[in-house]
Parts: structure tokens; sequence; C-alpha cells
């Protein structure tokens, strides 16, 4: 309907317009009222999904898929020029399948959680900031997704910690909410920190390689240059592109919250929880895959890398889902949940099965974001997390709880659901993988397995502790609970179909119909990424779903008997294996092990050069300055006994002289006369005499 | 017969003199101080300078001498100052000038002064010296004049303040 | 339209003001400082024109003034500007337009703080466009006197310590200074005229040098001087302790020219003079200098985080940015570490005035700035948490604002030819952002302090020092062109001499 | 003694040392003043001595010592009349003449 020439000039207003609404609502966030705060929050997220759904549609409309690429460069943003070369970048927004694809999800998932938060907000005073922050949050966001070159997608990844930081604090008047929204901004930028590296030693090894050829960071000049970086020389013994391939993964691991910069994460739920379904669920953690699938090529060169990312990933999955069993309140364990998706996310872009990671990253935006809203419409009513104090809201909020089910049945990977078919995906390209050390696929898939199993399980705790049995948190409490009102739950009604259609994007091939998402997002991908399509062993195939979906059913199962069945057994079992649940319960003491690792050193290290700098150096200055005032003072007491004493006596002995002459002065007459004639008689016998 | 007069008009100084400055009474040594002058106007007139023998007695002697008297007179209060001052006293005084006197007398006789060709007879000078006043001292002569003016006023001045009590 | 001798209305436009600042009789304070107000108008108009009429591709001097000052010593009256000292200019003359607005409250002493002030105006533009070595020293140890009085007379409890602390750094400095520049005196003969000569022009051809001048070791010493002199007033780390003193005692207006304006003066000096006078020596030496910077980041930031005072934290904030200043000055292999840091040196001006305004703000409404003794602030004074916030995230280097891409720079630029030193320096940013953040949630973030409970919000005078800036500091973060190109020539012309 | 001009000197020097006498130890202020009026007059004496026994030749010029003594006397007028002046001011506020007394201008 709209032709690419046009579409490509307006590429700039998807990010533009959430910043517009920002800047709108922040300056006049005092005078606005209320209700047009709102509209200005979400018309600016709908007006950018509505561009964004223009540019899919104009991308779709390219036959060639090769093509299927439009580059808006702004303006001229950096520019230094030396004899060997140059370094400029421009400020310049890429709309290719897959910045297409993430577009749509932060557009869409955002708006709907934009609509819900204006329900979810409505009596908080301070809206106007909170929306703000929010499209700050997705100007951010779509600006890190667009970014045509690495330091603009850079400026995005920093915004996204930024607007984390205000959003996690966002009710900073309590204490240790401020201090998560710091422990985030600051987790976010040792991973920057990776990011920042890796972008440094990029650019410079291609330079250097390409002898001044490259001039920037901008994808397609990375996309051509790539090969040079495996002529250049190892360092430490380890490939170059390797080295860049783990700093990157480093700053992903901060962003997407991974072992080991994942803390951060279950310290965010202190923010609103739309901004934990949004933020923390939906669009920020995700854009570490993001960042590694628009690598691919990077990646695809360091199989090392990869491994690396592959372990991390399925490492992450298991060991979040094993803290997720004992946690009571219900956002932290919906945050070890997404952990332990982003885990299985990572695993598939590990296993080059780079379509089926942003396959599941869409389908888990879909039912996290719902897990996350049907989770903040509960604690809505009961105005609580600890799940001990919910149970039996079925029969009080049965939109809020229908909703849930689709998205807690997508989770656990029953099929024909979304959740299943992303995750099952996962696991058959895991199986398949072979990876730098032989048979490290099938044990990968392994954990996996078992990982998906604990997800059914806790998921299964949550629902049956909140939704089922009876109220446990006190009859006057019980008597006003409500189902939230219809701006909070048209949202979640949106966001349960498309967690149960979701998976249609992504068939696997045992059903011989075409995969969407993969064959949309080949031209980005090229040749790289391996879909497990290749690989027709069709019986295999359908053998491993049979058993992904029986685990999950055992899990089930398994949650159902625990939690309903016989309420008094988790007890028990808690009473048996108490260590291992206290240590589940206190996420390994993992918090504590970082506080005395890392920031209680470097408090030390502070504290010690803030004192040396006050002794040590100040002393040394200060300690000359005494030493150059008692030189001064010596030479003062010199000066003042020696050379004033001779002066004074001197002045002494003249007094004394004065005072004999001046007898001399009678007074009488008759003296002075006297003297005169003495006078001129002495003159006449010098006269005569001489 | 002038070497007589010579002789008379010397100790017509010299006595008096002596008075003057030995008398214990201050109003004897102002009389003696009288004949003194009258001494000198002699001498004078034996010199030949006859308009200064004149002058000398009116002026200095009808004058000044009449202003010392009168000063005299009016500070006299009866009682007469003793004549031995604590200063180096008489003695020293007596000494020093006696030594002068002796030196200067010395000088006197001793040097040899041009011989005294024929001394004619003295001729009357006041003309000669008149002209001399206005031609070649007249510059000294308006001098002297501006002078008296001068110590006049201010001889007034002096009196008339103290008297007026300010 | 750009007047004749442009820069030297521009020097001597503030003393004009401040004699006239002279005649005014004392019962009109506020007389005297629309008067000072109206003597830095003119240069802010001045500097705008330069800035439009500027060439960017002519790496040579422009408005070059030169006339025979001295005849004896062959010393000339001579001025000119070019793409370094540009930018130094327009940060001179907006930091102290706003400098007078924002001592608007200051009522004792009014005329003599003013005329100092002024005169101090005065000093600094000369510093920036002096092209005569000679010229240059006066205006430098011009600069020294105003400073001294200004913290020692209108300082906090500790002034006179901080002003004599100040004055004895710097003139020791100095005195390094004037013994090299008599050394290059004696050792340079002009080949136009056969005389000795201060001119730094002809000082930058090698081949004016005579024969002393030529052997190493004493080349070695002269730039040893040099930096030392110009360290001390960057400052770099062994030579930094004068800065928190005199930040925390002089008064707000002076520490915002002191850290806006001052502390450029000696990389100013190192690229004006040490550079094009000592190539070959600031290349053998660019290695130390490198880790002079580095140190002077990572020490900086760590002080920074142990520090109760507020001004205190925030001057070691400066010496830590400064570092990265330093850094970006010591990579000859490329020249995009350079153009950092002289960016840097620019953002550094504006991120840290907005900084020491913001906490004059806060001192004028409480008097005190102990970090601890705030909490909850943005619930009484929002704007004034938005402002601060600004500052607060353009200082740690957030993308998106000024501070980041002058880092961004010098980082990228230096890890080209120091791996491991510009690795160590990016942690750097992590520090910062740890001692920014953990300050703003002591004082803006938490339960509201009750005592100050009912503090008045940011009033528009201060808020309007504040705007200009803040504006600068978000239009150079994402288009930071307006800088870059009127530094990219000059910057190029002086890697390749300096290499060459 | 005889017409000559030692004798006359003679007499002009012992007038001088006995006015001088007089002025050096007479305790009455006026004493001295009759002291000083000896001395003036012995100076005179001698220039008139002179006038009269040296050069007789050109008469004009020979009288200058006569004018002199004119002179000498028109001052001693003078001095007397301010001398007087002074010591009858000091008599009527210190009730005496006598020189011991006027001792105030000390050193």
């Amino acid at each position: 309907m709209v032709e690419p020439q046009t579409v490509k000039n307006i590429l700039w207003l998807i990010p533009c317009l959430p910043l517009a609404g920002a800047v709108i609502n922040g300056l006049l966030r005092r005078r606005l009222p209320a209700r047009l705060i709102h509209i200005v929050g979400c018309a600016s997220v709908f007006l950018a999904f509505l561009v964004s759904v223009s540019g899919f549609i104009t991308l779709v409309r390219i036959e060639e898929p090769h093509n299927r690429l439009l580059i808006q460069s702004l303006y001229q943003w950096l520019l230094t020029v030396w004899d060997q070369g140059r370094f400029s970048l421009d400020v310049a927004f890429r709309l290719d399948p897959l910045s297409a694809a993430l577009c749509l999800v932060v557009t869409g998932v955002g708006f709907l959680i934009h609509l819900y938060s204006v329900g979810y907000m409505a009596g908080d005073e301070s809206q106007g900031r909170y929306f703000a922050y929010l499209n700050l949050f997705t100007f951010s966001m779509l600006l890190l997704v667009l970014a045509d070159n690495l330091l603009l997608m850079f400026v995005g990844w920093e915004g996204v910690g930024l607007c984390s930081y205000l959003l996690i604090g966002f009710w900073f008047s309590d204490l240790e909410k401020a201090q998560a929204g710091m422990k985030a901004f600051i987790v976010n930028r040792v991973g920057d920190f990776g990011f920042f590296v890796g972008l440094m030693l990029l650019f410079w090894t291609l330079f250097e390689g390409s002898s001044g050829g490259i001039t920037g960071l901008g994808f397609d000049q990375l996309t051509e240059a790539i090969p040079l970086l495996g002529s250049a020389s190892p360092i430490l013994g380890v490939g170059v592109a390797t080295w860049i391939a783990l700093l990157f993964f480093v700053g992903a691991t901060g962003k997407s919250a991974q072992i080991p910069l994942y803390i951060w994460l279950p310290d965010a739920m202190a923010g609103p929880t739309p901004v934990s379904a949004f933020i923390h669920a939906a669009t920020m953690v995700t854009a570490g895959v993001y960042m590694i699938v628009r690598l691919n090529f990077l990646y695809a060169i360091a199989p090392v890398a990869m491994t690396v990312v592959a372990v991390v990933g399925a490492v992450t999955a298991f060991y979040a889902a094993t803290i997720a069993l004992t946690q009571n309140d219900i956002k932290r364990v919906l945050a070890y949940s997404t952990i332990s998706q982003l885990g299985y996310m990572f695993l598939a872009v590990g296993v080059a099965a780079f379509s089926t990671g942003i396959f599941h990253l869409v389908t888990h935006a879909f039912f996290k974001a719902l897990l996350f809203l049907g989770a903040g419409s509960v604690i809505h009513a009961v105005h609580s997390n600890d799940m001990q104090e919910m149970g039996g809201l079925k029969k009080y909020m049965p939109y809020t709880y229908l909703t849930f089910m689709t998205a807690y049945l997508a989770i656990s990977g029953i099929p024909p659901l979304s959740g299943f078919m992303s995750k099952d995906e996962i696991l058959w390209a895991t199986f398949n993988s072979h990876l730098s050390i032989p048979g490290l696929g099938k044990v990968l898939w392994a954990l996996g397995l078992l990982g998906a199993g604990f997800t059914a399980f806790y998921m299964t705790r949550l629902v049956a502790l909140t939704f089922m049995g009876n109220f446990q948190g006190g009859p006057e409490k019980e008597k006003h609970l409500h189902e939230s009102p219809l701006v909070m739950t048209i949202p979640l009604m949106i966001l349960a179909v498309l967690s149960a259609v979701g998976g249609a994007i992504g068939l696997p091939a045992v059903t011989h119909l075409p995969n969407l998402l993969h064959d949309f997002l080949s031209p980005v991908i090229g040749g790289h990424g391996s879909s497990g399509h290749e690989i027709h062993a069709y019986g295999l195939e359908v053998l491993l779903m049979v058993i992904s979906t029986g685990v999950a059913l055992t899990g089930i199962g398994l949650g159902y008997y625990f939690y309903l069945k016989r309420p008094e057994l988790p007890g028990q079992i808690k009473a048996r294996f108490a260590g291992m649940h206290r240590l589940l319960f206190n996420k390994y003491y993992v918090d504590e092990i970082y506080q005395a690792l890392f920031l209680r050193p470097v408090l030390k290290l502070v504290s010690l050069s803030g004192r040396f700098d006050l002794q040590g150096i100040d002393g040394a200055v200060n300690l000359s300055s005494r030493i150059t005032a008692k030189f001064s003072f010596l030479v003062g007491w010199e000066d003042l006994t020696i050379v004033d004493g001779a002066v004074n006596g001197l002045a002494d002995i003249f007094k004394r002289w004065g005072a004999w002459i001046r007898q001399v002065q009678t007074g009488r007459i008759q003296h002075y006369l006297y003297s005169v004639v003495l006078g001129i008689f002495g003159l006449c016998v010098f006269m005569l005499l001489f | 017969m002038k070497e007589i007069i010579l002789n008379l008009f010397i100790l017509l100084t010299v006595v008096p003199c002596l008075w003057v400055a030995l008398s214990s009474n201050i109003v004897h040594a102002a009389f003696s101080l009288l004949v003194t002058l009258f001494g000198v106007a002699g001498l004078y007139v034996l010199l030949g300078a006859d308009f200064i023998g004149v002058v000398q007695v009116i002026v200095y002697i009808g004058g000044i001498l009449v202003l010392i008297i009168f000063g005299v007179m009016m500070t006299q209060r009866g009682k007469l100052l003793p004549l031995s001052v604590q200063l180096p006293g008489r003695f020293f005084g007596g000494l020093l000038s006696s030594i002068i006197l002796v030196a200067l007398i010395l000088a006197a006789r001793r040097s040899k002064w041009p011989a005294a060709a024929s001394l004619g007879e003295p001729e009357p000078t006041s003309a000669a010296i008149g002209d001399l006043l206005l031609g070649k001292y007249l510059v000294a002569f308006e001098v002297a004049s501006v002078l008296l003016l001068v110590a006049l006023v201010g001889a007034v001045l002096i009196v008339r303040r103290s008297v007026r009590g300010e | 339209m750009v007047p004749e001798h442009i820069l030297s209305w521009m020097i001597f436009c503030p003393l004009i003001g401040a004699g006239l600042i002279l005649f005014v009789p004392k019962r009109y304070p506020t007389l005297m400082k629309v008067i000072a107000l109206l003597a830095t108008v003119p240069p802010l108009w001045w500097a705008a024109n330069l800035y439009v009429s500027f060439d960017r591709w002519d790496n040579g001097f422009q408005y070059v003034e030169k006339v025979p000052w001295i005849e004896a010593f062959n010393i000339h009256y001579f001025l000119g500007i070019d793409g370094i000292s540009i930018p130094m200019i327009l940060l001179t003359a907006l930091l102290t337009f706003i400098c007078v607005i924002a001592s608007w409250n200051i009522n004792e002493h009014v005329r003599g703080y003013f005329i100092l002030f002024l005169l101090l105006d005065t000093s600094m533009v000369g510093v920036f466009s002096a092209l005569d070595f000679f010229l240059f020293y006066v205006f430098w140890e011009l600069m020294l006197l105003p400073m001294y009085f200004l913290i020692g007379v209108w300082g906090g409890p500790k002034k006179e310590y901080a002003a004599i602390k100040f004055f004895l750094f710097t003139l020791v400095g100095s005195v390094f200074m004037l013994v090299v520049m008599l050394v290059f005196y004696f050792g340079s003969v002009e080949p136009a005229t056969g005389l000795h000569s201060f001119d730094l022009t002809i000082l930058a051809d090698q081949s004016v040098h005579q024969s002393f001048l030529r052997n190493h070791t004493i080349r070695w010493l002269c730039y040893l001087g040099l930096f030392i002199g110009f360290a001390i007033k960057i400052p770099l780390v062994p030579f930094h302790t004068w800065l928190p003193d005199a930040h925390v005692e002089a008064p707000t207006a002076i520490s915002v020219i002191l850290a806006g304006v001052l502390l450029k003066m000696g990389t100013y000096g190192l690229l004006r003079i040490s550079y094009p006078l000592l190539p070959d020596m600031a290349v053998a030496f660019a290695l130390y200098a490198a880790l002079f910077g580095l140190v002077s980041i990572i020490y900086g930031a760590l002080c920074a985080m142990a520090q109760q005072d507020m001004k205190k934290l925030i001057a070691y904030s400066s010496i830590s940015h400064m570092g990265f200043v330093m850094l970006g000055m010591s990579v000859f292999s490329n020249t995009t570490a350079i153009n950092g840091a002289v960016l840097q040196m620019f953002n550094h001006g504006t991120v840290t005035a907005m900084l020491f305004l913001l906490v004059g703000v806060i001192y004028d409404r409480a008097h005190h700035r102990d970090i601890d003794g705030f909490g909850g602030l943005a619930k009484t004074m929002p704007i004034y948490a938005g402002y601060t916030g600004l500052a607060f995230f353009a200082a740690l280097g957030l993308p998106g604002l000024s501070s980041f891409i002058s880092e961004a720079l010098v980082l990228v630029g230096s890890f080209q030819q120091y791996k491991i030193i510009t690795i160590t320096a990016t942690t750097g940013i992590i520090l910062t952002a740890g001692y920014f953040l953990w300050t703003m949630q002591r004082v803006f973030l938490g339960p509201l302090n009750k005592k100050y409970a009912e503090l008045p919000e940011i009033s528009l005078r201060e808020a309007f020092t504040l705007t200009p800036l803040a504006l600068i500091v978000i239009l150079l973060g994402f288009y930071p062109m307006p800088v870059l190109d009127l530094i990219g020539t000059t910057l190029k012309h002086t890697v390749a001499m300096v290499v060459g | 003694m005889s017409y000559s001009l030692p004798s006359f000197l003679i007499v002009s020097s012992l007038l001088f040392c006995l006015g001088m006498f007089t002025v050096l130890t007479r305790r009455n202020a006026i004493g001295v003043l009759m002291g000083i009026e000896l001395i003036l007059n012995g100076a005179g004496l001698n220039f008139v001595a002179f006038s009269r026994f040296l050069e007789p030749t050109q008469t004009a010029n020979l009288l200058s010592g006569q004018v002199f003594t004119l002179f000498i006397i028109a001052i001693a007028a003078a001095e007397v009349a301010v001398a007087l002046a002074i010591v009858l001011v000091l008599y009527s506020q210190m009730k005496t003449i006598d020189v011991e007394d006027f001792k105030d201008l000390r050193g």
C-alpha cells in the first residue's frame, strides 16, 4: 500500500515518535491532565507500530529476499580524518527483516503494555513521569534495533539501561527500590564495558587488516570486511574473532541477564509490573539475543565463542529454573523464568539456530508479557507480591485467570501453543547441533529438557498457589477482591491470542508447512543459520516432540499433585531437604558472593585511595609546607635577634650621646656668648699657629 | 698741647667704661656709660670726624642712651641684683677678655702701619659724607632707613601685644 | 560582521567594564553587576560571529594581530586563533556570561569581586589567543592573581589555605615555564632578522633552534619542565591536591570558571606550546603522558567515590575527565583520539560548569554540601532533580549526551596505540557510573530527609544559567559535528606535524 | 699716649674688651645692652681711626670709614629699640630682668 521510497523516508519516525511522546510528557507532566498524558503516551507508540507495520509490509512485498533492506541515513554523526584513514559514522536507520520483526514486537507489545499501564498506574500521582520514561525506553529500544552501526546501537544499548534504571527506581522514595535501579545500571555498565572493548578491537583489527579500508562500524562494511578477521594474528593464543565475539557476549550477558551478570534482574522486579513486563521480559532483555543474531556473520567464524554461548545459555536455563522452584514472590518466580527462557534463546543462537532463537524471542515476548501483566492485575487486586497470601483467585478474576492459563500452558510447552513450538524447535536444533566438542549437543539437549520440566513444575506451582485453592490473604481482603478494569484485561486477551497462535509463524519441518519466520529472516542470517530443516529425520523429530511434551506433562502432573492434591507434601520435602531448599531459596547466595567478591574490595580500594589522597599526597604537600614554615621561622628568628639587635644597639648609643650633649643647652644667653667667644678665640689661635 | 687733650679724652672714655663694667648699681652704670660716650665723641672730633662726633652726641647719647636709661628706670624694683653670677664667674670672664685685650694691643703696637704721612689739618667732612651717602652708598643708606622703620614697627608691635595681655 | 581586531576587543572589553565599575558609587551594587554583565555580552556576540565566520578548512592561524610591543627583546603583541583555541574562546565567553549571572547574590565587596572577575576574563581570553610565548606567559600569570583573591576573600571557611595552595602550585609550574621560555628565547635565532624570538610560529619550525637547543637532554628537560608546568594546571594526579581544596573553598561562580576554563589551560598549553616546539619529545614522552592520563582517570574516580563533600566529588571527577583528555592527547597514530581530547575539553567545560552551578544552588539553600546530609530531594525539588540528573548522566558519559562522544572518540582512538591502557581506562566508565549514581541516590532518592522538606524549588535565575548548558550538552550528544568540524583540520595538521 | 694710630686702636680694643666683659658678666639684661653699646662704639672708633690715619690722598673714599660708623650708629639705634621692647615685655610677664631666669628655651 505504500511504496518503499516513502517508507524509507519515514523510517526515522519509528524511534522519534516515542521520543516526542517522552519529551511532551516529560516537560509538561505538571500541566497536562492525566487523560492527555495517557493519550500522548499510548498514541506515540501506536503510531510507531503503524509505521513498523507499513515497513514490514513493504519488506514482505519486495520479492527478491536479498534486497529486503531499507536504509535511511539522517546526518553525519562523527568524522575524524587523518592521513592513513578516517573514522566516520552516520546516524542511520536500517530496516531489514530482523529489525522489522523486532520493531513489531517492541511497538506491538509496547502499545499493549502502555494501554495496560493506563489502568495499572491509575492511582499514582506522577504518571506523567512514568509515561515519559516508558516512551523514552521505547525510543531507546527502537534506536537499538534500527541502528545501522554498532556505535549508534551502543547509544540505544545504554539508553535502554538508563530507562530501566529510571523505571526500576520509579518509586524512588523507597530506598531499596532506588538501590535496585542503581544495581541494574551498574551491572549493565559492566556488560557495556565488554561491548565497547569488543567494538574497539573489531574496528582497529579491521582497520589494520584493510589498511584504512574500513571507515566506520556500519553493518554492511562489517559484513564485507569480516573475513579479514581470520587473517589477524591471534591474541594470547585465541583467535581475534573469538575474542571479539566473547566480548560482545559479555555485553549480551549484562543486558540479557545471563550468568554471571544476571543478578540485577530479580531485583529489577522492584519497578512497576508493566515495566517488568515490557522491559524485563519482552524487550530489553532480548537485546543481547538480537545483537548476537545481528552479528551472526561474526559468530559464524568463531565456533569456540558459539559453544561458549550455547553452554552458558543452557546452564543459565537450568540454573534459573531451579531457583524459580522455591521463590514465594510471584514476580521473582517470573523473573527467574525469564532468565531461564533467555537461556534457551542463547542456547538456540549458540547452536547457530538464529531464526529459532528469534522465534522463541517473539513467542516469549507474548506469553511472558502476558504472565507478568496477569501477575500485575493479581497484585493490583491483592496489593502484595507474596503468593502465600493469594489463592483461589479463579473465582474473583475470571478473565485474568483464563488468559493466565493460556500463557501458563504456552510456557510449559504444551502443543500446539507457541511456547511448545519455539522451545521444541530449540531442543531439536540443539540435539542435531555439532558444536566444537562432539556430543555436547546431546548433553545440552538433556539439560534443556530437564529445564523445561522444571519450568512446567514451577509454573504449575505458581498457578496453583495463586488461582487454585482458597484465598489465604485473610477475610477483609477477600471482600474487595475484584477483576481488573477492562483497559487492563483487553491487552491480556490480545496477548493470550498471540501466545496461543504465535507458534504458527515458525512451524517445524515435520508439518511440511513453510517456516514463515525462517524464510523471512534468511536474507539477514544468510547461509550461516541451520534451522534443523535440512535434517529430514522426521521420525526422530516426532520422537523428540513426544518426549518433550511428556516431560512437560509430568512437570504439570507433579506440580498438581504437590500443591493441590497434597498441599502438606511440599512442607515435608522442604523439611527433609532443608539444606537444599535454603540454598535454592537464597539464590545460591550469589548476591552475597558478588558482594564479597567485587563490591567490598572496590569500596575498600576506594576508601584507601581517598585516605591516601588525603594523607599521602596532601600529607607530603603539607609536610613540605611545614618544613618551609619551620625554616622560615628560623630565618625569622635569626633576622630578629642578630640584625635587629645590632640596629637597636646603635640607636641606643646615639641616644645616650644625644642626652649627654643636650645639657650644653643651658638656656642662659651668656653661656652661648661665652662659647661664641671661645670659638673665635680658638679660631684665632689656630690661625696664628698654623 | 694736642697730646694732653688726647690723653684727657682717652681717660674720659676708659675710666667710666671700667665703672660700667664693674659697678653693682645699674643706675651708676648707665650714667657712667653716658660719660664714656661723650669721651668717644671727643675722640671722633680729634680724629677730624666732626660730623660723626656731632651725630654721636645727638643720636647715640640723646637717643639710644636715653632709651637705655628709660629701660633701667622702668625695670628698677629697688632690689639691687648681686653682681656675681654663677656663670663661669667674673674671674673667667675677666681672664678671657684680658687675654683678648692683650692680644689686640700687641697686634696694634707690633703691626707696621703704613707711615702716617703729613697729617694735614682736618677739614669739615659733612659735605663729603653727604655726597658719599647719596652717591656710592645710596643702597646702604636706603636699606638702613628701611631697617630703622622695621625696628620701629617691630618694637611697637611687641610691646603693644604684651601690654594688652592677649 | 566581524569587527577589525576582534581578538583585542574580546580581550579588553571586560577590562573596560572593570574600569567603569570603578566609578560606580558603593551604594549601587546592582548597577555594578549590570555593568559586569554588559561587559561580558559583546565578547559573547563576537564569539558567535567568530564561530560563524571561522574558516573550517584553513589550518593556519586566523584573525591574526601582530604589533611590536617590546622591540628591545623582539616581543610582539601577537594574537591569533586556530581550531584548538576557538572552542576554548567560545567556552570562555559563554561561561563568563553565565558566571556573572550566577554570582548575582554576592553581596560583600561587590566592586572588588566583579573587577577581579573581569580581569580574570581578560587574562583567560588572552591566554587562548596569545601566539607570542612572552605574551602567553604574561596572560598566564595575570590569570593567577585575581584567582588568588577571588578564592582568598570570597571563599569558604578554609579559604586562605586553599588560595595559597592554589597560588603556590601554579606559581611553581609557571616558574618551570619561565625557564623553558628563556631557554627557547636564547636558543632560537629568527632567520629574517637574526634576533632571538618569542614568536611561537617561528619557534615551531625546528631549523630556527640553535646549537644547545638541539641537544637531546636539554630538549628532554625543556619538555619535562613544560609538562610539569602544564600538568599542575590540568591537573594530573601527583600534582592535583590543590584542586579539591580550591574548589571546596571557592564561591560557586569561581569554581565554575576554575573547572570550566582554567583546567583547560594546561592541556591547551601542551597543544599550543609543547607539541609544536618539541615534536620529537612529544612523541617520545607520549607513553608516559598516556600513563599519567590513565592514573588520573582511575585514581580520580576512586577518590571521587570516597568523598563526602559534593564539590570535592565533582573536583575529583574533573580530574578523572581531564585524565581522558590527557590520554587522548598522547596518541599520534590517528586524530580520532586527539579530536576526542579537544572535544572533551569543551564538553567537560559545559558539564562541570553545570555540576558546580547545581551544587551552588543546593549550597545557597542548605548551606552545606555534605552528600549524606540530604535525602529524597527529588520529591521537593523535581525540576532541580531533573537538571542534576541530566548533568550527572552527562558526566558519567551516557551515550546520547556530549561527554560520551568525546570519551568514546578518545577511547577508540587510543585503543590503536595503547591497548591495555585503554581497556583499563574503559573500566573507568564503570567507576564513574558508580560514584555518580551513588551520589544521586544518597541525595535525591530514598526517603525524604525531614530537614529539607520545604527547600524552595530552583529559581528562574538559576534555571536561566543552567538551560543553555543543558541544551549544549544534549545537542552535542546527538550532533557533535558543529564542534568536530571546527577542530578537525587543525588537529590533522598538528598530528601530521608532530609525527612528520 | 701719642696722637697716632696705635694709641687709638688700643683705646678701641679696650672699649671692646670691657664691653665684652660687661656682656658676659652682667646679670641685668639692660646691663648686657650697655655692654653691646660699648662694643659698637669700640668698633666705630676703630673705623674712624683708620679712616683718619691711612692714605689721606683721596678724601672721598677715605671717609668711607666714617660713613660706616654712621651706619653702625643707625643700626645700634634700631637694635636698642627692639632689645628694650623685648626686655620690657619680659619684665611685664616675669617681673624680673635677671638673665638667669630667662632659661625656658632649655635643651
